[in-house]
């Protein structure tokens, strides 16, 4: 274990903790730039989708592991992006502003799903997304004079200063770039009093508003941040993906970014890219290892759906914080070596309360 | 805990309850670390501890709710040590929880219902509703209401007539006095002690009023960072001038008064 | 005439809502928990009862007898393997286990050689025969799941509000801690609240099936049932079969009289607006926290 | 120039099937059928000498996943050729992929006209639309009923929008138009109101844009009601699960396909003996999905030993530029291929449902 | 209302359903006191509480309360999130902490109404908000040194003792800088040493902080050493007030709240002493 010293207040603020923080998240900043030289294409690709993915994780993150409040419909704010971002760079908008008007709309969009949060918990909130989020899969169907319908929607490459960022590589560091601002926006939020006020909602309604949180204000709050982020990652993907169709912003879309979220771990930004990763990485995993099962189970259909299932299991019995979880096990192993002590996570017996009641 | 400890006359009352040397934890967190003690059979024991000493510990990992560790819990001569709590309650151990906890969305009636769940006698329970109504008016005058809507006192009321439901052999009060108005503690004390007279339910008590509680009981336990430090008859913890100052809160201005001078106490 | 027969369609419709949504209150009454998989658990019910009927050539009455109890069993099961474990911890972690629960039975299903992925006809006795109601037509189908719907309704009722099992299913969901201590064995409890929920998914399965055939996907009908809980009120289980009824005949009323995409979308719109005006459904709870 | 996916002694060729969503039924179905003609070509052989390679992935109908698919089977698998993908919104999202990389997509196995429209020159398809079929087959069917008031219930989405769309054109070209028009959502299991709406117009004609499920649910309560008009439906609806699963109600219905249904005990023999290889082979009955993941690869093989050992994109399509497809066993029309034409028919014929099974009541019409 | 008067109800009355919970309850707090609220369980104690930090509103009556930029407020007309930004804080009866935060966090999160920065500061964490940032660490360590806290700065409040909550509670309370704080049974729980902190903690807060208090509270001994004044109330209606001494004498509270409290010996077994005891079957 490692013991810090404390000598100033500025030092509990401060992102990186020690040395070892700056030295890893650097290494990791230097593979990530190197990514496009040493990776071949289909991996950059992927890599790409990671991290959009990662920004939608980090904002259903924000407002699930943070706040507390489930949204079953985090789809349709990742379609409200792509669709604008779809339309507006048809009509030759350049980039910077479309990404705004997208994360903006999806903003504005999360603000009115908030309204009725305000007085819904539990479940009663996640059937109230998930209804929407049907309700908005159902308005990209129909209002086809804009979204094309059911037939969808081809995407134009991104318009940066007057060029089309067509290439693989190009793409990829516009992702990353706009992944570390976003990540780098939520990791200060949550050493701020505006993220305290989240975390405070989802541990006690009450208390947190006799502690002079407006319930209201901050759930909106994080309903639209969580959007905005979906909404910018809905725009990425939708240039990645060059064609959108309302078929991709279902509720089994809603699933996979609750999955990845909850696989990821719960309650960690680190969470939201982990499982991004994980929710990427698992079909080649599987297309990987199905050539290595006999045919009647590797070329079977629903293996793909059975393999996903197991491993959600897998993770809500084994490893209910995720792979962050498994990852700060692992460190502290490591960081303990010879007098690491079985018991030391053990999982003790714990009790359900009602959380009808908060 | 050491041979010259045990109580004088020990060996012919038989204890109902048996811990030995009992150590949970939670997580790397030790709350109690080697805790002996026994509870005979007909007799009101009482533990006595500062915040955080362990008490609640000590009282959930008899019920099961907690795993120890290490050493064994003996109840009725059985090993009950890490059993399931249900199962525990079912061979006559019932249990009153730190801070309440009812059951916040049913009627005080079927609170009180839940509490005699291990009892087939139908009869048998309505008379004892009957009976915890008398102890506690305010119950029958509620009996329609959620418990969660009560006052905190009448949950406190509430919890301990609940596990009085089970008609048990051992009762495990920890802090029944929480939150109840000095008339209503002495009523509490005068209904266990009665109880344990009338009905002969051996009772293990953890109460913060240790005036009250050393009054009640015929054996005391005092536990301090996990470990027993003390124990004896209640008639001889009384006059202990360690007891008198830390828990009775019977000090000579002087040495404390208005100067926050903290005195260590002297087993430490 | 127009509007009764729509009225009675919708009805009809409602009651398989309400006979899904049943499955979700139960679970959550006992359990506190959203069952994800009730869904899938149906359509295992409903191929159990193809794969006795068909492959194992049983008479009808014997298939659904057995398969119902197959089901409960396999219910029973499904909480000692995977639920219990994770008992006690927060809600959530059981829903997104329940949602892994409804890929894997999914996708076994799937993988089902020559056989899970076709669509199937469940051989009842009484297909294709209907009752005239004066000008009215009803499907012998749907006079079943009507039936079986009031019935099912009935009986859960009577057990969470009078037995003392049911009560104590309430109780060990309301407060774990507390219901042990009561020495109410809240696993045992919790087992038994599965094997109902797959049994009453069995059920709805095999009523279903002569409507809706049995296939892999038959399960995602339980999305439609979701809001029909939601409109009567998670808690309880008479408003789940309104909620089913007020869900069903405002579709079938809203896919006449309004525009295209209505009708589909219907089931959500009242949800939100329900949840709008009463934020805990027809006949929830209300639920205040007193500190 | 070489394109990637050959070698010297194989040719690696992808397809994305659905094997876990909604058509997981057919998804498999179209995977036997190639595997089916990839083996017995490997047995003769191979093409020019080169051994085929197929390699499938599954999309869930899933179109981010079918991009994802794409984008292994393209850059990873380096796959030659994209042949009988299935799906239309699948197809159109994988389809960019493919063709950053000079990959060409080949017969998939869907009806919609983006298929070869708007002209790519690595399109390639083999399916008369929804679109065509419709207009083509229904203004007969129209005028031999003297059907008065044409109605139409169609999938909420692409593909029924197609079947919707010709019927359109149909009814415009005869001085028509739709007398009601209803839709439902896929997956969609009551279709109440939407027969009672058919019924209330007094509809006699009824344009079908469902596929199996929804197909028997409608046919079904319109008869419970008493509501009998003349059903037509497209080659969607042509699948031997209506009348298993609908049983007697379902006599009556039309459809529009092409290649005949492979049933076992088929009376013209070539079918019979393919049939029954197949169910000897992968113990399952043949569909028509069979027979289109066949035929797709079958005329694969036909270009390739047509465009030569010197096999790469170019040649393909040089090749594939003058290529005539003669009518198959499974009674498909002749299809043509040119620089400019990338569907090989657009014709179609019409079945009709009888006694529990489908009879072809048709011929290709020329028009 | 006379100037040192910070807080006014005035015929305050609540009724859930057919109960009248509050009935018809006035009193006023003066600035400086400790002032204390007692009776039996049920007498609507902690409903009063609720009256004024807004959680219920009250079926009739008003309270007035003297904000701390000048100027009275009818309290009842605020929302609930606006009572600790005008200075009430308050602890809970059954302990509201954020469970899975830490100690810091929680004192961290009692400084929400006094955020210096904004949405979009927090966002870029700009130097405003970063010295803003520490400077509510400052108060809130001062806090923790005020309540010998240090000892758990660190850990999370799901796994504290009873006791050291009850502290956590009134610290993060504090955090907030208020004028008028609300004790719920500060002293349940605790025993009789740490009661006696409790006593000095409350002391101190009314000298030294120069923070008003309004406590509900069963421990007599407590109320007589801190209180300035008790209001005695029983079915939601007030039954005394006035001196502790005064309250305590009151025939009725005797009756309903003490009982004849200094007897406890009566509990005694009568043969006490002896641990042999007929073994009962
Ligand atoms: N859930 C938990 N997680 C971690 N540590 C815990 C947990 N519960 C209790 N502890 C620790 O165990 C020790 C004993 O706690 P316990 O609740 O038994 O004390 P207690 O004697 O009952 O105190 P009190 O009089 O305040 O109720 C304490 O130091 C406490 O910090
Ligand atoms: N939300 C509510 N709904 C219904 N009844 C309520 C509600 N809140 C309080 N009550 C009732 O009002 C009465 C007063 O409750 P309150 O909590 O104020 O008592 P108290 O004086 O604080 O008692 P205690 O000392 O036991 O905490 C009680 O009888 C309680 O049941
Ligand atoms: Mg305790
Ligand atoms: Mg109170």
């Amino acid at each position: 274990m490692r013991f810090l010293f404390k000598t100033s207040y500025e030092q509990d603020i401060r992102l990186a903790k020690h040395g070892g923080h700056v030295l890893w998240y650097a290494l990791l900043c230097l593979a990530l730039l190197a990514a496009p030289w040493v990776a071949p294409e289909y991996w950059v690709a992927q890599l790409t989708f990671v991290l959009i993915y990662g920004i939608a994780g980090l904002g259903l993150m924000l407002l699930a592991g943070f706040t507390g409040q489930f949204s079953l419909g985090h789809a349709a704010f990742l379609g409200v992006g792509a669709y604008t971002q779809a339309v507006l760079t048809g009509m030759g908008w350049p980039f910077a502003l479309v990404l705004a008007c997208s994360a903006g709309l999806s903003a504005a969009v999360g603000v009115v799903v908030g309204l009725p949060a305000l007085r819904l918990k539990g479940i009663y909130l996640g059937i109230a997304t998930l209804a929407f989020g049907f309700i908005v899969e159902e308005v990209f169907a129909r209002w086809e004079s804009v979204t094309g319908g059911n037939s969808g929607k081809a995407v134009l490459p991104p318009q940066i200063a007057g060029h089309a960022l067509e290439s693989t590589e190009a793409f990829y560091f516009l992702c990353l770039g706009l992944a570390v601002v976003c990540t780098l926006g939520i990791v200060n939020l949550l050493r701020a009093p505006t993220g305290r006020a989240f975390v405070a909602i989802r541990d006690s309604e009450i208390s947190a508003q006799s502690m002079g949180i407006h319930l209201a204000y901050y759930k909106t709050l994080s309903f639209a941040l969580s959007a905005a982020l979906a909404g910018i990652a809905g725009a990425l993907y939708a240039h990645k993906m060059q064609f959108i169709s309302p078929d991709q912003f279902s509720i089994l879309q809603s699933i996979d970014l609750l999955l990845m979220i909850v696989i990821g771990g719960l309650g960690s930004v680190h969470g939201a890219f982990l499982g991004a990763a994980f929710l990427i990485l698992m079909p080649q995993l599987i297309a990987l290892g199905k050539d290595a099962l006999p045919e009647a189970i590797g070329q079977a259909p629903g293996l793909q759906a059975v393999v996903y299932g197991l491993v959600l299991i897998g993770f809500v019995l084994f490893e209910p914080m995720g792979l962050y979880g498994r990852w700060l096990k692992i460190r502290t192993w490591l960081q303990l070596f010879p007098f690491y002590r079985k018991g030391l996570f053990k999982r003790q017996k714990t009790f359900q309360k009602s959380d009808r009641l908060k | 805990m050491n041979a010259a400890l045990q109580p004088a006359g020990g060996a012919d009352g038989a204890p109902i309850l048996n811990l030995q040397n009992v150590e949970s934890s939670y997580g790397p967190i030790k709350a109690i670390r080697g805790v002996s003690l026994q509870v005979r059979r007909g007799e009101v024991a009482t533990v006595l501890g500062s915040n955080g000493a362990g008490k609640t510990t000590i009282l959930k990992t008899i019920s099961g709710i907690i795993d120890p560790r290490k050493g064994s819990v003996q109840f009725c001569g059985q090993d009950i040590t890490a059993h399931d709590p249900a199962a525990i309650v079912r061979r006559g151990l019932s249990h009153v929880p730190e801070g309440r906890e009812v059951f916040p969305l049913l009627s005080v009636r079927d609170n009180l219902l839940m509490g005699a769940y291990t009892r087939g006698d139908r009869d048998a329970v309505a008379r004892d509703i009957e009976t915890v109504y008398g102890y506690f008016p305010i119950l029958a005058e509620r009996k329609d209401q959620d418990a969660g809507l009560l006052s905190g006192g009448q949950q406190q009321m509430l919890a301990i007539s609940r596990a009085l439901m089970a008609a048990p052999t051992l009762i495990l009060l920890d802090e029944p006095s929480l939150g109840l108005s000095p008339r209503l503690t002495k009523e509490i004390f005068e209904i266990v002690v009665r109880i344990n007279r009338e009905r002969g339910t051996t009772i293990l008590l953890v109460e913060q009023n240790a005036n009250m509680a050393l009054n009640a009981s015929d054996y005391g336990y005092v536990l301090e960072n996990g470990r027993i430090v003390m124990e004896d008859r209640c008639a001889v913890l009384r006059e202990k001038d360690d007891i008198k100052e830390f828990y009775l809160g019977m000090k000579e201005d002087s040495v404390r008064g208005e100067r926050r001078w903290k005195k260590k106490k002297t087993w430490r | 005439m127009q509007f009764l027969q729509l009225l009675v369609s919708g009805l009809s419709q409602g009651c398989i809502y309400g006979l899904i949504a049943l499955g979700f209150v139960l679970i959550y009454k006992a359990t506190e928990t959203v069952s994800f998989a009730q869904g899938e658990l149906m359509m295992l019910g409903a191929f159990c009862g193809l794969v006795l009927m068909k492959l194992l050539g049983m008479p009808f009455w014997i298939a659904v007898v057995a398969s119902i109890a197959a089901m409960a069993l396999f219910g029973v099961l499904l909480e000692r393997v995977v639920i219990r474990p994770i008992l006690g911890q927060p809600a959530f972690s059981v829903v997104m286990l329940t949602i892994g629960i409804g890929y894997v039975l999914r996708g076994l299903v799937t993988m089902i050689p020559g056989f899970g992925t076709d669509t199937h006809a469940l051989p009842v006795p009484y297909k294709d025969e209907a009752v005239q109601l004066g000008p009215l037509v009803l499907a012998a189908e749907q006079l079943a799941v009507i039936a079986a719907t009031a019935v099912l309704c009935v009986l859960l009722y009577a057990m969470f509000r009078y037995t003392r099992l049911g009560v104590a299913m309430q109780a060990s969901s309301q407060n774990q801690l507390a219901a042990y201590y009561m020495g109410i064995p809240v696993q045992r409890l919790n087992g038994l609240a599965w094997g109902l929920a797959a049994a009453v998914a069995a059920v709805a399965g095999l009523l279903l099936a002569p409507i809706t055939f049995v296939h892999a996907n038959m399960g995602f009908i339980g999305l439609k049932a979701f809001p029909a809980a939601v409109v009567g009120g998670f808690g309880s289980l008479p408003g789940a079969i309104v909620g089913g009824l007020v869900i069903g005949v405002i579709e079938s009323l809203s896919g006449f009289y309004l525009p295209e995409g209505f009708k589909d979308t219907a089931a959500y719109i009242v949800v939100l607006l329900m949840l709008m005006v009463k934020p805990n459904g027809l006949f929830g709870e209300r639920l205040v926290k007193k500190v | 120039q070489a394109s990637q996916g050959v070698t010297k002694d194989t040719i690696t060729l992808g397809s994305i099937q659905d094997m876990s969503g909604p058509l997981a039924g057919f998804g498999k179905q179209v995977r036997m059928g190639m595997l089916l003609r990839v083996d017995e070509a490997n047995e003769q052989g191979g093409v020019n000498g080169r051994k085929l390679e197929l390699k499938v992935e599954d999309s869930g109908y899933d179109p981010k996943r079918a991009v994802l698919a794409a984008q292994k089977l393209v850059n990873q698998d380096k796959i030659f050729m994209m042949v009988g993908h299935i799906g239309t919104a699948q197809n159109l999202a994988a389809m960019p992929v493919q063709f950053s990389k000079n990959v060409i997509n080949f017969f998939p196995v869907t009806a919609a006209r983006e298929m070869y429209e708007p002209f790519h020159k690595l399109k390639y398809s083999f399916a008369a639309t929804y679109y065509d079929q419709i207009r083509l087959e229904a203004p007969k069917l129209i005028k031999e009923k003297n059907a008065q008031k044409v109605c139409t219930i169609y999938q909420d989405d692409e593909f029924g929008l197609e079947v919707m769309r010709g019927g359109e054109a149909a009814l415009k070209a005869m001085g028509r138009e739709y007398t009601e028009k209803t839709t439902f959502k896929r997956g969609a299991t009551d279709f109440s109101s939407q027969v009672a709406k058919m019924k209330a117009a007094g509809c006699d004609f009824v344009v079908l844009g469902t596929i199996i499920r929804e197909t028997i649910g409608t046919i079904g309560e319109a008869r419970k009601t008493g509501f009998n008009p003349t059903f037509l439906g497209s080659s969607a609806a042509y699948t031997d699960l209506i009348h298993k699963l609908g049983g007697k109600a379902m006599d009556g219905l039309y459809a529009a396909m092409t290649v005949q249904h492979p049933y076992l005990d088929e009376s013209s023999q070539p079918i019979r003996f393919w049939a029954n290889k197949y169910k000897t082979k992968f113990n399952e009955d043949p569909t028509v999905f069979s027979v289109y993941g066949y035929s797709a690869i079958d005329s694969f093989i036909k270009a390739a030993q047509k465009a030569g050992p010197q096999l790469s994109t170019d040649s393909f399509i040089k090749a594939m530029d003058t290529m005539v497809l003669e009518p198959d066993m499974f009674g498909s029309p002749t299809m043509t291929f040119g620089p400019q034409k990338r569907l090989g028919n657009d014709l179609s014929r019409l079945s009709q449902l009888q006694d529990g099974r489908w009879h072809v009541v048709s011929d290709y019409a020329k028009n | 209302m006379s100037g040192d008067v910070l807080l006014e109800a005035r015929n305050l009355s609540v009724r859930f359903g057919g109960l009248l919970a509050v009935n018809d309850v006035s009193f006023d707090v003066r600035r400086g006191e400790v002032f204390t609220l007692i009776g039996p369980n049920g007498a609507g104690k902690t409903t009063v509480f609720n009256l004024i930090s807004r959680i219920y509103t009250p079926t009739s009556g008003s309270i007035a309360y003297a904000a701390p930029h000048g100027g009275l407020l009818a309290l009842t007309a605020q929302p609930a999130h606006r009572v600790a930004g005008l200075g009430i804080a308050r602890t809970f009866q059954n302990i509201e902490l954020f469970e899975h935060a830490s100690v810091l966090h929680n004192l961290l999160i009692g400084r929400h109404t006094r955020r210096e920065t904004g949405l979009w500061a927090d966002l870029l964490f700009t130097p405003r908000a970063r010295a803003a940032e520490v400077r509510a660490r400052e108060k809130a360590e001062e806090i923790i040194d005020f309540l010998q806290l240090q000892h758990y700065r660190d850990t999370l409040v799901a796994g504290l003792p009873y006791g050291v909550r009850k502290v956590v509670e009134l610290a993060r309370a504090l955090c907030t800088e208020p004028q008028l704080l609300l004790l719920d049974e500060p002293s349940s729980g605790l025993n009789v040493e740490e009661t006696d902190d409790m006593a000095f903690w409350i002391q101190d807060i009314r000298d030294e902080l120069g923070i008003t208090v309004l406590m509900v509270e069963h421990d007599m001994s407590l109320v007589s050493r801190v209180s300035d004044r008790v209001l005695a109330m029983n079915q939601g209606q007030v039954l005394a007030s006035g001196t502790p001494r005064e309250v305590q004498t009151h025939p009725g509270v005797v009756e309903a709240y003490l009982g004849t409290i200094d007897d406890v010996s009566s509990l005694r077994r009568p043969n006490d002493g002896s641990r042999k005891q007929e073994v009962r079957a």
